[in-house]
């Protein structure tokens, strides 16, 4: 039999910056009207408030954009994904299992705004990007997803082809001093 | 870098958004029926105006959505942004 | 050694405990930290620093900041760390700092050049627009050499900089621009409200005119100590940012600024591995200019000998830097400023031959009477004497002309407000008649400017008005308003007011022609009246014409008096000639710092695919294909790319080959409208596509042309599996939203980029169904149960996989997705598995081949943006019946139905030895001298055994059995027209 | 018109050049012209050069709104070539580098035309195919344009790193050596003074703010900010303007104006030999004769009439250069500034008769204008004067957009695969 680890593209490990194994995603399209009964089947109220997140236990849902979410799952299993669309049986959504799309970072430390502050043009104090906040946006050429996990810890989702970039350029701002 | 103000996600870097070029031209509904001079007004002709101009953006990498904005090209100040389908807003000069 | 003779006992802001060595054009000099090198070179006496661009006259020390225009020097740390053309006033002096003077040669004392000063009446302003024409080819052999040879400053680094750069991006309430007395009240006022503050100054000591304030008070404390009080309270509070030897460059639409910090050029030896600057983009709420103001010269013949300089910088090197510019000193005065320098230089023992004030008698006269001073008002001044230092100047007063012995010549002209970043905001200026200066008038960004650099020159004024552009700023930012501010006292001892002089001084000898304008590009008072006669009247005709104002200062100091030059000769008033816009940066800015981190690999991603590090342990070599990087082919022992592709190529169509198909497209379409959006989408018709089967899709541009292809599956009735091209994936995507969100609101379909969730492992060759099928689990992959053009979700060594049987090489083909995470391992399983049918792995360039022996097209290869359906032979896929799709339209157009467009054919060489070059081009032996096509894709066929080409030629499918030329430098090639299908044209192979 | 000569500047050194009078009239606006050029840079310029030298047609007026040669002519970075990929193209680019090449005798006016030869630097495999192809298709069309590989490109440019490690390794570069800069304001100042030797009126600080027509519809003259000038024929020569200035009759046109923005370093000893383009990583620089390396960056994302642009664009562009000459990295930023290119939907110009009878346009250069000066505006007058177009610029009309008869080089460079 194969041994199926979940290779990771991440070069290092530090304090500030380290790698978050192995998560499940998954795109959620749908309608407004549709949120409601959609969040019930999920069990997890899908934020409609633009770029919030909602948690429930090891699941959390990202709000990317209006009508789309990015839902997350602490650890990955394979059928994840196709068990939340036996729940959606019936409605009127898109779901894409992405679980491999993305490789997430955590950022974190006294130095962690600062460091993404590098590469990343949004104003990430805690008055305009408060705990709990979440967005698509750029760091420097890699589109990424930044999520505030805590006062001074982010959760940095970024596309695996873009990870050793991304993680390049983290480890240059780190090393400043 | 612009500062524009996405109408979902508010305030955002220019780098976060692509520009799509002159708002509320409408895709013709049936192409074929346009004569060659109407098909290309619609793929090609543009006002340009200097001054104020309604034009599409794309949030592309926020919230992925397109939106309108009116823009004065003579200072690139932003006087409005709003939703696609939305009409250009009244804005007092 | 020599030592400081010119070094005053005590004072200045220096620190004498520590002395410096450094070394200037190989002599070794001594100094104390915090000089400058401007600073120290005058403590040793050194004012000859530099030649002028032009003329090469001896230049020295002007200024005392970013304003200089004379002290240009060279600065090399080691071979790879040499920078050119940085300001001595600006360089903080560290041990071992070694200097070089620029633009002489050999030596400062002996230039050659310097003849050019003799000629200097035949080679005006402009010269070289009226002469060099003749005899043609001497301009390019001749003349231009010389004149580059002769142009540039300092010498260009030849090493690579092995320095780093830093950038980070900030948010404010309130960016504080100078931290001068009108900057520090304003950060102090605004930080009060709670409001986050970055208050930046480009020198390495926050204070500005404060640093070299003696003599004055403020609230009853020495400047100096209320200074020292201020930046501790600024230090302390946890909403400011300071940000020392960091200059604001330039102001961007919507308050962005951008900052320039130096970090680590005044260390003797910086901590390895940390960056030489950052660029810092700020974009905030609201912006205080306190920019300052810059004094300015006097136009004058003889007026650029090293010693004449700046009053208040000779003033700044006594009071901050304990250094004496001269022993015996006349001050040339259009203004207050040069009183108040003569006042505070006797008072340190230095002689003062004179006070020249080309304005009237006055109280500050009178009183400088008193003290002691000789005043000369009313005064002309007719020239210098010296070589290499001033020694004489001449002035007329009261009709007697007198010339004094000194060893320097202080100019006080007046100030101008430092109006630079307002103007780059878009700010609108306005003309102070009583101040004569440009003020900031109306502003075009949220920003207020504040202190000098909008006319409040007094110290009591610039304090409280720096306070109340605080106050207001951070009002404006969102902090509420408090009570009013205590205006702080001030007891100034020499205060100085505005006005002064602008243009050309009065002189009573005005033949003498040498009265510059602009030191460092050598533009004379004559000049500018030769562009005005020649009638060049718009101040940018004056500015390109002469060239004032466009040296390394940007005119800081010339740009004026300019003006002034021009209104008088044009008999217009200054705001009547206008004023040239001003542009960023402030003051010249570091490429690399502009660069920052985006550095090699770093210069733009490099996207790898989960199979990248397997093909880098093979020895693949990589080609770029858009962001990705891709293996071209797969060399064994000290193969070369023919070979490695030959031998590739052969494996695949005998056996199997195991190909990296990772990085093309891939969108998920789901909803129940997803099939209509594929036919509104697609030239194809979509409807009939089965659940489980696959169809080659392909999509033009609104205008008709080829934009992308690919093969689309069904998952369901409503989900597709797209597929596209590896750099169109994100196009593509894009278009379709662009479509779905505002053309096609009425679909119920959503789209999702599954690109990276899937590794895509291609499989190809007679024998890919042996290899893969004992690992796949839950699919019957026999030919009747998974035909070609099949797809289907299953599990292949454990994991999910969506398997797809198709074939871009017209073998039997499987392409297997599976988790990008578990990648890596299938693609081992299968690479174990195949080895025991000598699987080989296949690049680009093989795959290449392959698809090219089937006549199947690459987009952007055999397409080029001109291309229709029709023209690469894809007409085929449209969908007939359909009403409309995305370029449907266009396709009606005259051109666009033209029967001379040029269509894909195949090319074969009469030799089949010779490959075409792809990209040659096509001509008809009766017509050598008009291309009909070229040779878009050209290889040798090792399966053929010869070479096959495919190519667009006009008229091309009539053209069948035709022969025709391929123009090569080396002669003509003879090419027959073939249907572009080389190999199996029945295409039985993908059935077995 | 005073001969320009080294004899003549001697004689006036002597005089402490005193003697100079005006390169060209400041006249008044007279009431009517034979022709009315709007636009003084130096397409607009040259073109009433030729419309008086070619066509005997010596009653004509440019229209400047501004400073002559204050649009994109004194803005660009002054490079000129010609080894585009259409043979409509090459034709139009070629004609214009051959009347470079004796522009300063044909003016007396040196434009400092300089033949330093033009390299485009190919970084992947794709980009080689499209270069081969550009060279094989100029042979052709017997424009020059040769092929090196990346010792030879840094043989021709020294400081180019040719080092296999980077992002963007250099494989190639196409060069015409035919190819190179001049010197921008001598260009517009040296038409003007010509065109004026010949009796045009160079009338600046007059911007155009109307178009009138009569009952037929056909173009009786301009309202100005000077009053109305009348003219039977109007040629439009306003780059980013073009859509303003036709919009007043009503014109409108496939156009958009993009900033462009370009930058120069701090002057240094000649130490960059030719012109280098990548337009792979969207850089290109050469060393002006005053010492300046003049770098082009990219044009802004959006439509803009600012004359500037954001930032990002000149650090982009910067960190290209740094990667492809590593030795500037400590070489530093003196100017940057912004102009308008306006660009047609193939980003081939326009020059041709509108629909309006006595209306004339040249538009459309987006960022290849300064380069085609001389040809441009030959043709241009051509066809003011003969309302008709040059064979040579024939195929750049209106039409072809409504036709489908594209002349696209940008889309002719493709994506790769």
């Amino acid at each position: 039999m194969f041994e199926s680890r979940i290779a990771s593209p991440f070069a290092g490990e530090s304090d500030a910056i380290a790698s978050l194994g192995p998560i499940g995603r998954a795109v959620l399209r749908c309608r407004e009207a549709d949120i409601g009964s959609i969040s019930d089947k999920l069990g997890i109220a899908l934020p409609r408030a633009a770029c919030r997140s909602e948690s429930n236990g090891p699941s959390s849902a990202l709000w990317l954009g209006p009508d789309e979410w990015l839902l997350l799952h602490a650890d990955l299993q394979d059928d994840w994904v196709s068990r939340l669309a036996a729940h959606l049986e019936g409605e009127l959504c898109s779901l894409v299992d992405v679980s491999h799309r993305q490789v997430a970072l955590a950022v974190q430390g006294a130095r962690a705004a600062e460091i993404l502050a590098s590469g990343c043009a949004l104003d990430l104090s805690p008055r305009a990007f408060p705990v709990g906040m979440c967005t698509r946006t750029m760091f420097a050429r890699a589109e990424v997803v930044l999520w505030r996990t805590g006062s001074m810890s982010f959760h940095l989702d970024v596309w695996r082809s873009f990870a050793r970039y991304v993680e390049a350029l983290l480890r240059e701002a780190e090393s400043e001093n | 870098m612009l500062i524009i103000p996405c109408p979902y996600c508010g305030e955002r870097p220019e780098l976060e958004f692509s520009y799509g070029g002159q708002a509320h031209i409408d895709r013709p509904l049936a192409p074929s029926d346009l004569s060659d001079e109407e098909w290309n007004s619609y793929l090609y002709v543009r006002a340009n105006p200097k001054g104020r101009h309604a034009e599409r953006w794309r949030h592309i990498h926020g919230c992925a959505r397109f939106f309108n904005a009116v823009r004065d090209t003579r200072t690139d100040h932003i006087l409005a942004t709003y939703k696609v389908g939305e009409p250009e807003p009244e804005i007092p000069a | 050694m020599t030592t400081g003779h010119f070094r005053t006992p005590s004072g200045g802001r220096i620190d004498r405990s520590r002395p410096l060595r450094f070394s200037f054009d190989g002599r070794s000099y001594s100094g104390f930290e915090g000089d400058t090198v401007a600073s120290a070179l005058l403590a040793n006496g050194v004012h000859l620093v530099g030649r002028s661009f032009k003329y090469h006259r001896p230049r020295g020390i002007m200024g005392a900041g970013p304003d200089e225009p004379n002290a240009l020097i060279g600065v090399r740390r080691d071979q790879g760390r040499y920078t050119p053309n940085l300001l001595a006033t600006q360089t903080e002096l560290y041990d071992g700092l070694d200097a070089v003077s620029q633009n002489r040669h050999p030596s400062l004392e002996k230039d050659r050049m310097a003849v050019n000063d003799r000629f200097s009446r035949f080679i005006p302003a402009g010269f070289y627009y009226k002469t060099f024409m003749w005899p043609r080819k001497a301009w390019d052999r001749l003349f231009e050499p010389r004149i580059r040879a002769a142009a540039g400053l300092g010498i260009a680094p030849s090493e690579s900089d092995p320095d780093s750069y830093a950038q980070r991006y900030a948010h404010c309430d309130v960016l504080v621009i100078g931290a001068g007395p009108a900057g520090l009240t304003a950060a102090m006022e605004a930080a009060k409200s709670g409001a986050q503050i970055i208050l930046c100054d480009d020198r390495a000591a926050m204070g500005g005119s404060l640093l070299a304030a003696n003599q004055v008070t403020i609230d009853g404390a020495p400047a100096a100590r209320w200074l020292a009080g201020m930046l501790d309270s600024l230090a302390g509070m946890a909403n400011v940012t300071l940000l020392p030897r960091t200059s604001a460059f330039g102001y961007y639409p919507h308050n962005w600024i951008g900052l320039a910090q130096k970090l680590t050029d005044h260390l003797a030896d910086a901590a390895p591995g940390q960056p030489r600057e950052r660029l810092w983009q700020v974009r905030a709420k609201q912006v205080v200019i306190a920019a300052g103001a810059i004094e300015r010269p006097l136009v004058f013949p003889d007026n650029d000998r090293p010693g004449i300089m700046l009053a208040d910088a000779a003033r700044t090197y006594l009071q901050q830097y304990g250094v004496e510019v001269g022993r015996k000193v006349v001050i040339v005065a259009a203004h207050d400023n040069g009183y108040r320098t003569a006042h505070e230089l006797k008072d340190a023992g230095i002689d003062i031959a004179a006070i020249a004030d080309i304005r009237g008698d006055s109280p500050v006269a009178a009183r400088a009477r008193q003290a002691g001073l000789r005043v000369l008002t009313n005064a002309a001044i007719d020239g210098t004497t010296g070589k290499l230092r001033v020694a004489s100047i001449t002035l007329t007063s009261g009709g007697k002309r007198e010339t004094f012995a000194c060893d320097a010549v202080l100019m006080a002209g007046g100030f101008t407000p430092s109006v630079h970043l307002f103007s780059q905001s878009r700010g609108k200026l306005m003309w102070n008649e009583d101040l004569q200066a440009y003020l900031p008038d109306q502003s075009a960004e949220a920003e207020r400017s504040a202190g000098a650099c909008r006319g409040h020159f007094a110290l009591d004024e610039a304090l409280a008005d720096g306070a109340e552009a605080g106050r207001s700023a951070a009002e404006a930012a969102g902090y509420p308003f408090r009570p009013a501010i205590i205006p702080l006292a001030c007891a100034v001892a020499h205060p100085v007011g505005g006005g002064g002089h602008i243009g050309a001084a009065p002189t009573s000898d005005p033949s003498r022609p040498k009265a510059f304008v602009d030191w460092q590009n050598d533009v004379t008072a004559a000049d500018i009246l030769l562009a005005a006669r020649e009638g060049f009247l718009s101040i940018e005709h004056v500015k390109r014409y002469t060239t004032t104002g466009m040296a390394t200062d940007q005119g800081k100091l010339s740009n004026i008096n300019a003006l002034g030059i021009v209104a008088e000769a044009t008999g217009r008033t200054i705001p009547e000639v206008g004023l040239t816009t001003f542009r960023a940066p402030y003051t010249p800015i570091s490429f690399g710092t502009l660069a920052g981190r985006a550095r090699r690999d770093l210069l733009d991603p490099a996207r790898i695919t989960a199979i990248n590090d397997w093909a880098i342990e093979q020895g693949a070599v990589f080609e770029d294909v858009g962001n990705w990087k891709r293996a071209h082919f797969f060399p064994k022992n000290g193969e070369d790319l023919h070979a490695s592709v030959a031998r590739e190529c052969l494996a695949v169509r005998e056996s199997v080959g195991i190909f990296d198909a990772s990085t093309l497209g891939k969108i998920e379409i789901v909803g129940p409208d997803a099939a209509e959006f594929m036919n509104r989408f697609y030239v194809n018709a979509w409807t009939k596509l089965g659940v489980g089967k696959c169809r080659y899709g392909v999509l033009l541009r609104e205008d008709g042309f080829v934009l992308d292809d690919g093969v689309v599956g069904r998952l369901a009735p409503d989900r597709f599996h797209v597929t596209t091209t590896t750099s169109g994936a994100a196009r593509v995507l894009g278009m379709m939203e662009d479509y779905l969100q505002t053309e096609w609101s009425d679909l119920d379909v959503w789209l999702t980029s599954t690109t990276e969730q899937w590794s895509v492992i291609a499989v190809q060759g007679p024998k890919a169904r042996e290899v893969i099928e004992p690992l796949v689990q839950g699919l019957d992959l026999s030919p009747d149960a998974f035909p070609h053009m099949s797809i289907a979700d299953a599990r292949i060594c454990g994991v999910p996989m969506r398997l797809m049987r198709v074939s871009f090489t017209g073998e039997l083909g499987f392409e297997v997705n599976v988790p990008s995470g578990y990648g890596a391992m299938v693609w081992q399983a299968i690479w174990e598995r195949g080895q025991a049918h000598d699987m080989v792995a296949y690049g680009t360039e093989t795959m290449h081949v392959l698809r090219a022996e089937k006549g199947f097209i690459i987009i952007g290869q055999e397409t080029d943006g001109t291309v229709t359906p029709d023209d690469a032979g894809l007409a085929w896929a449209i969908g007939k019946a359909k009403p409309d799709f995305v370029g449907k339209r266009s396709l009606a157009r005259p051109a666009m139905t033209d029967p001379d467009r040029k269509q894909l054919v195949g090319l074969l060489t009469r030799d089949p030895r010779i490959v075409l070059e792809e990209g040659a081009q096509i001509v008809a032996p009766a017509a050598e001298d008009r291309s009909i096509g070229h040779v878009t894709s050209a290889y040798h066929s090792s399966v053929l055994g010869k070479s096959i080409a495919l190519a667009m030629v006009r008229a091309g499918r009539a053209r069948l059995g035709e022969r025709l030329e391929v123009p090569m430098p080396g002669g003509s090639i003879a090419v027959d027209v073939v249907a572009p299908v080389f190999f199996d044209p029945k295409g039985d192979r993908v059935n077995v | 018109m005073q001969r320009f000569s080294a004899f003549s500047l001697f004689r006036q050194g002597l005089d402490r050049q005193k003697g100079w009078k005006n390169q060209w009239r400041k006249p008044d606006p007279k009431p009517a012209y034979d022709a009315i050029v709007v636009g003084g840079g130096g397409h607009g310029l040259g073109a009433a050069y030729y419309l008086a030298k070619v066509h005997g047609i010596r009653n004509v007026a440019v229209l400047e709104k501004g400073w002559i040669g204050g649009g994109n002519t004194g803005r660009n970075t002054t490079i000129i070539r010609s080894n585009y990929l259409f043979d409509e193209s090459a034709a139009l680019y070629d004609h214009a580098l051959k009347m470079w090449e004796g522009l300063s005798q044909e003016l007396n006016y040196n434009v400092m035309f300089s033949q330093r030869g033009v390299m485009m630097l190919a970084h992947n495999i794709h980009d080689i195919q499209v270069f081969k192809r550009h060279i094989h298709a100029n042979r052709v069309n017997g424009v020059d344009n040769e092929w090196l590989t990346a010792e030879e490109a840094k043989d021709f440019c020294p400081p180019l790193n040719i080092d296999p490690n980077v992002r963007y390794p250099v494989l190639g570069a196409a060069l015409q050596r035919r190819g190179g800069t001049a010197r921008h304001d001598a260009v517009a100042w040296g038409y003007a003074r010509a065109a004026d030797a010949l009796g045009v009126d160079i009338i600046e600080n007059c911007e155009v703010t109307g178009i009138r027509r009569d009952a037929a519809g056909a173009v009786s003259g301009v309202e100005t900010t000077r009053g109305f000038i009348a003219s039977q024929r109007v040629g439009v020569s306003a780059a980013g303007h073009s859509s303003v200035v036709l919009d007043m009759a009503h014109v409108r046109l496939p156009l958009e104006s993009y900033p462009l923005q370009a930058l120069v370093s701090e002057p240094v000893k000649p130490i960059f030999p030719c012109v280098v383009m990548s337009n792979t990583i969207h850089a290109y620089m050469s060393q002006s004769d005053k010492g300046e390396l003049v770098i082009g960056a990219g044009t802004d994302a959006y439509t803009s009439y600012t004359q500037r642009g954001g930032l990002h664009i000149a650090t982009e562009t910067l960190a290209a250069i740094c990667e492809l000459f590593p030795q500037f990295r400590r070489m530093r930023m003196l100017r940057n500034w912004g102009g308008i290119v306006d660009v047609t939907p193939d980003r081939s110009p326009i020059i041709a008769k509108t629909p309006v009878k006595g209306l004339y346009v040249n538009c459309g250069w987006g960022t290849g204008g300064f380069k085609a000066t001389p040809g441009a505006a030959h043709l241009f007058a051509h066809t003011m004067a003969r309302d008709e177009p040059h064979p040579i610029n024939a195929p750049f009309t209106i039409e072809r957009f409504r036709d489908g008869y594209l002349i696209d080089e940008a889309a002719a460079a493709a994506v790769a695969h």
